[in-house]
């Protein structure tokens, strides 16, 4: 694998991304942290009830979403998301007022009707899944659509994400299981985003494998443990990832180091965690640096996008709630909705 | 005449050459097996996967996302209940995405005693399945009907449940009751389609060319037609309610049994009318009597009957007991037994107001 | 007046101080947090586990097993629901081994809705749990309540199933209502129990001296005395059925609200005792409505009292859909609420055989 | 570890094991065999629904048993065992009787009084906790007697034995995670007797770790894997992996190899099958080379042996069912039994 020309192409250590890479990065890595401050905002205004988000994993998250082969059907990327995951989808395309509407709870919310908590997102355009909020199920699903991936050929390929606590769950060792089978190992790139937290509890007083991608290592499986805090390194590193498993049809299980800088929840406060690396002013900093954006130009990114998500709220704020009647639709498909994408 | 086993072979490679189905997954249901009932022997699709009940129901949830046609085995109901979280995505994916996904996929697994199963393979399943929102929940009682409800199961777009009562999986068809195209001659179809002894390497099924049959989901069948006492059942306990009311009968007691065939939907409308006619109900089934599924059923019943009832309404279910014993003296006295479902049937006969 | 999440608090430390607990383990119960709900705070013997339902369970079996007293937290009962499997071996452990072994654990889990918590914060497991044989089950709808069923289900020698309303974790007792030895002062109680905010590593709670109370399982508790209808319930609804009883006065309704507060057993003499006074019934839960536990309760009502009813048994629950939704407007249209109740209890009361 | 005295004690390749040891796991080895044999000719007979058993599994089993300290409560070692185990519990000095009484589901049948299928165990005095058949829930349980025998001290672990297959559910991680809590790492003796089969599919279709035992490493757990089926290896191997867990109070994965002579069950025929390694066999070769034992010796304990169990069975056959009612014993209990013993 090492000698395949991609990986020569990416694996260089002082290849710098291209600067328009970085500024879009930049960008959506900003519109991200700038949406979570506003959801938390909301929250601490009784403008909904639960937050949970990814403040913290943006320069991971973004760089994912930007990597995805985005559309719906086969040939696209599957993905298996979980609750931290706003950076991806904005990187996606999605818009964050949409966002403001599911922490609302209004009729309009894309993702869900009003009916589930922010972050949990669902969107067919893009492969997207429904997010739920037990942890884990999603790494017993994901083998689902790669499987589906393997037999159709092609480069689309299956991307299940969740957190460091959650790999306690046996569906995690499921993933690992399924993913490998002789003959039928899938493109199916796992990763796990550990932020060392399962809410309260530390990482290192629950699991004794020092890095949690070695657990692939028994399967055959290709690993490796990146500092997620950087979004260089994370794209970098991802495009390496995801095209040994475009090509090879094989899993690869990546690890990646991110913040959790809000905290766990809103239910733990939601308050900014000094002491925990800022992938964002770290990316910034060095932007500035290495001249590629002014603290002039931040300033007003940061000004101009903070204004739009208070239009957004305002908006919202005015949106009706869901009718007490749709409680029963959608408790039954009338037609396959699955299939329509083109394949 | 095809058994149900038999039967639920041709639905399945019925449904995999022409109605879309992609894989028929889990444990020991491909080469060499073909099923510990043989009920996927010689199918195209079938695969063995790791013994790993999550993964298989997780396996085939992706499967249905990615716009697939998957029918997941669980080897027995018995050892389904670490997915129960699963079952409930499943049946909620539709509802929580508000519409942009649904899930189509058919669970199947053999349920029930009757076959000296002791603790763990005479499980039933119909009270946990039926709270189970979002799923659709078939229980056939005949190869016939096996093979009809497999094929709607198969194209519903929505999460299907397959309880195929185990202790049927080799009862036959009664004639009237075939499925259209199968050969007359059992053993002409068991050459045809049961995979030989020993090695099966070579082998290959040939498949008599038996037509689309969609039996509805919701449609229950009467079994027996009665003016005494309306019994509801389903599943291995319909066969023991047709034989009661066939002892009955002698006695001057008619007693009308219907097979619900699906518990969700469940075709209210000829209880309904049942009950109206003789006003008296039982409901028969096998699980473990409390929060049972007929206890739903004589909810409603006392909710839109209970001015036409001339006797309270009954149920005769399982103990209440952790498990079915092993012993045929511990398992009779723990599932309901013919005699008695006839001795219910005649004390609501009898009964006076 | 101690809150319902003090009163389970105390209890746990009367536990591991007089009653040989040795275990309370789940997620986030040890320190820092002592549980989301702050209901493991200062516990000697709590202490955090990976998280992993399946090996919480498995582990509380497996220490009881071993002669240990554990107490196995559940974060949340919606994420319970791929243990049913190991709930299954649990209860039918002394039953399996012919009474070689026994299974003494408590399970505790919070359920229901009521704190907006969306889809996966709100189920209620009443009707999977009481399915289970071989487990005791018990919802205190009262901080003294909570403590004394707690402290019941500490020294049972069966798995024993503790279901603490969420909503209700912070209600504070009744004057009345007290549990003995707490001190009368809220205030002076936190400062005693509650863990302060920040940094809690050199915090250690100074306990009341709260003495044993036992409260057996299987003693319902009458909230409201009344003649016209009875209305069984637990858990939250019992505030909602005594508010509503309480409405309903105004127009000469009296009814009898019984807080069943232990499902299995069920002190079903006193719901007996009520109907036959009555004449009319009303079950009420949160749960979703189908094979619902309060169906069971039916079925018993029309086994036993059919012919003293002067109205069919009714039951409010949950809407059969798969979720409650987030909006407030989806939630109430879900779980049955106080205007509801009022309804329900008024159309048993007026309504004419 | 590997300089401790009793490591250097077991490890030298050619220390034979005393004949007296020898002798005594060969007795045991063929009198698993042959009750295994008696029980299949039962069912074949219509004595009994159900037969599934050990027959190829004695060389490791039997060891096993002989190794394992004995008794009830913390201080001896407890057993969760799977439905192959016959050859552990006639090591540990259960009657061969007591198997046939639950085949033959008679009221006198002491593991589960006439419910359970035979080789479902349940034996409090020796802590063997009861066997039951959904696959691989003994892996979620077994922490739990080891995290009391953590706290406890002394010399008592915890052995809990599985199949290959079984290893795919989520359980088996669920042990690995929880035995190696930094800190709390368990006093836990992990087995996997590995028979290339789960009923009719091979591990090699399904698994791609070559050794099951690597699943252990991520997690820091010392591993092994060996021949099962030769009783020397097996009785050196888990002395050497019980004295580590005993005296370390760390985990231990052992994975052996063995045989599985008479098929998955009476299921599938339960018909002996030739291809396989028969460790017994190769055992009595062994003795008499070695002039341990000679032909006739085996022939005469064979043919007692026999009678024995023949013996055993007309006085099963004529034992009376268990009564009706007996399904509501037991349902609850009335007193906590599991604390009895002495601790
Ligand atoms: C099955 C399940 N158990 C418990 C919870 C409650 N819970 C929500 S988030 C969380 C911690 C998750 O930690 P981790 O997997 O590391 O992800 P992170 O939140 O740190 O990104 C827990 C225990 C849950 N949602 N699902
Ligand atoms: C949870 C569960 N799923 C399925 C079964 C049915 N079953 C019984 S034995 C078996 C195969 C077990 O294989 P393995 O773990 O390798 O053990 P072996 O029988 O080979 O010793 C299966 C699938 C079961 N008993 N439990
Ligand atoms: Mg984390
Ligand atoms: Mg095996």
């Amino acid at each position: 694998m090492n000698t395949s020309p991609i990986h020569h192409a990416t694996n260089g250590v002082d290849a710098h991304l291209a600067p328009d890479l970085l500024v879009r990065m930049h960008e959506l890595m900003l519109q991200t942290r700038l949406l979570e401050e506003r959801l938390i905002t909301m929250i601490r205004q009784g403008d909904g009830y639960f937050w949970i988000g990814g403040p913290g994993e943006e320069a991971f998250n973004v760089p994912l979403g930007l990597l995805v082969n985005k559309g719906e059907g086969l040939s696209h990327d599957y993905l298996h998301l979980h609750y931290r995951s706003s950076g991806t989808l904005l990187a996606l395309g999605a818009e964050p007022i949409d966002s403001l509407r599911q922490m609302k709870s209004v009729k309009t919310d894309p993702y869900s009707g009003g009916r589930n908590f922010v972050g949990h997102y669902s969107a067919r355009k893009w492969n997207v899944v429904p997010i739920s909020s037990p942890i884990e199920v999603q790494f017993s699903m994901a083998p689902g659509t790669a499987i589906a991936q393997k037999r159709a050929g092609g480069r689309g390929i299956t991307i299940v994400q969740g957190g460091d606590a959650g790999t306690a769950e046996g569906d995690f060792a499921t993933c690992l299981i399924w993913a490998s089978r002789p003959g039928n190992e899938l493109p199916l790139l796992m990763i796990v985003t550990n932020n060392s937290y399962g809410i309260s509890t530390t990482y290192g007083t629950q699991h004794g494998e020092p890095r949690i991608s070695d657990r692939g290592k028994a399967f055959g499986i290709k690993t490796a443990t990146i500092d997620g805090n950087d979004p260089e390194v994370s794209y970098r590193e991802l495009q390496k990832a995801m095209e040994y498993v475009r090509t090879e049809r094989r899993p690869f299980l990546l690890e990646a180091h991110v913040s959790r800088l809000y905290g766990h929840s809103s239910s733990s406060g939601a308050n900014f965690v000094e002491d925990e690396v800022d992938g964002l002013a770290r990316f910034e900093a060095r932007l500035v640096e290495r001249r590629i954006l002014s603290r002039a130009t931040l300033d007003d990114m940061r000004t101009r996008m903070t204004a739009e998500l208070l239009a957004a709220y305002q908006k919202v704020r005015e949106e009706a709630p869901p009718d007490p009647s749709s409680i029963w639709d959608h408790v039954f498909a009338t037609k396959n909705v699955n299939d329509g994408g083109a394949r | 005449m095809a058994t149900m086993v038999q039967a639920i072979r041709m639905a399945l490679h019925v449904g995999e050459e022409r109605l879309g189905v992609t894989d028929i997954l889990g444990e020991d249901v491909g080469p060499p097996l073909g099923g510990v009932f043989t009920a996927t022997q010689g199918l195209r699709t079938a695969w063995n996967t790791p013994l790993d009940e999550r993964g298989i129901i997780g396996a085939a949830m992706g499967l249905a996302l990615a716009g697939q046609r998957p029918i997941a085995e669980i080897q027995f109901c018995d050892y389904v209940y670490n997915t129960i979280d699963l079952l409930k995505l499943a049946g909620g994916m539709c509802w929580s995405s508000n519409g942009d996904f649904n899930c189509p996929m058919v669970m199947m697994t053999p349920v029930g005693s009757g076959i000296h199963g002791s603790l763990y393979h005479s499980h039933s399943f119909d009270a946990t399945a039926t709270h189970l929102p979002g799923w659709k929940i078939v229980m056939p009682a005949t190869p016939r009907d096996a093979y009809g409800l497999m094929l709607s199961a198969i194209v519903d777009p929505n999460p299907v449940m397959f309880l195929a009562p185990k202790a049927l999986m080799r009862v036959k068809s009664l004639p009237g009751e075939e499925i259209p195209g199968e050969p007359g001659d059992d053993k002409q179809l068991a050459k045809m389609i049961d995979a030989p002894l020993g090695d099966r390497s070579a082998w290959r099924p040939s498949w008599p060319d038996t037509p689309d049959l969609f039996i509805p989901f919701g449609e229950a069948k009467i079994v027996r037609a009665g003016e005494t006492v309306t019994v509801v059942t389903y599943g291995r306990m319909v066969m023991e309610c047709a034989k009661a009311a066939d002892e009955l009968r002698a006695e001057g007691i008619t007693a009308e049994v219907i097979d619900l065939r699906s518990l969700h939907p469940v075709d209210w409308a000829t209880i309904k009318k049942s009950v109206q006619k003789t006003n008296r109900v039982l409901y028969v089934n096998e699980e473990t009597e409390v929060t049972n599924f007929g206890e739903h059923l004589i909810r409603r019943t006392v909710d839109e009957l209970f001015y036409e009832l001339h006797a309270p309404p009954r149920l005769l279910a399982g103990a209440f007991v952790p498990y079915v014993g092993l012993a045929p003296s511990l398992e009779s006295a723990s599932v309901p037994q013919r005699a008695g479902i006839v001795q219910a049937i005649r004390e609501l006969a009898k009964h006076r107001p």
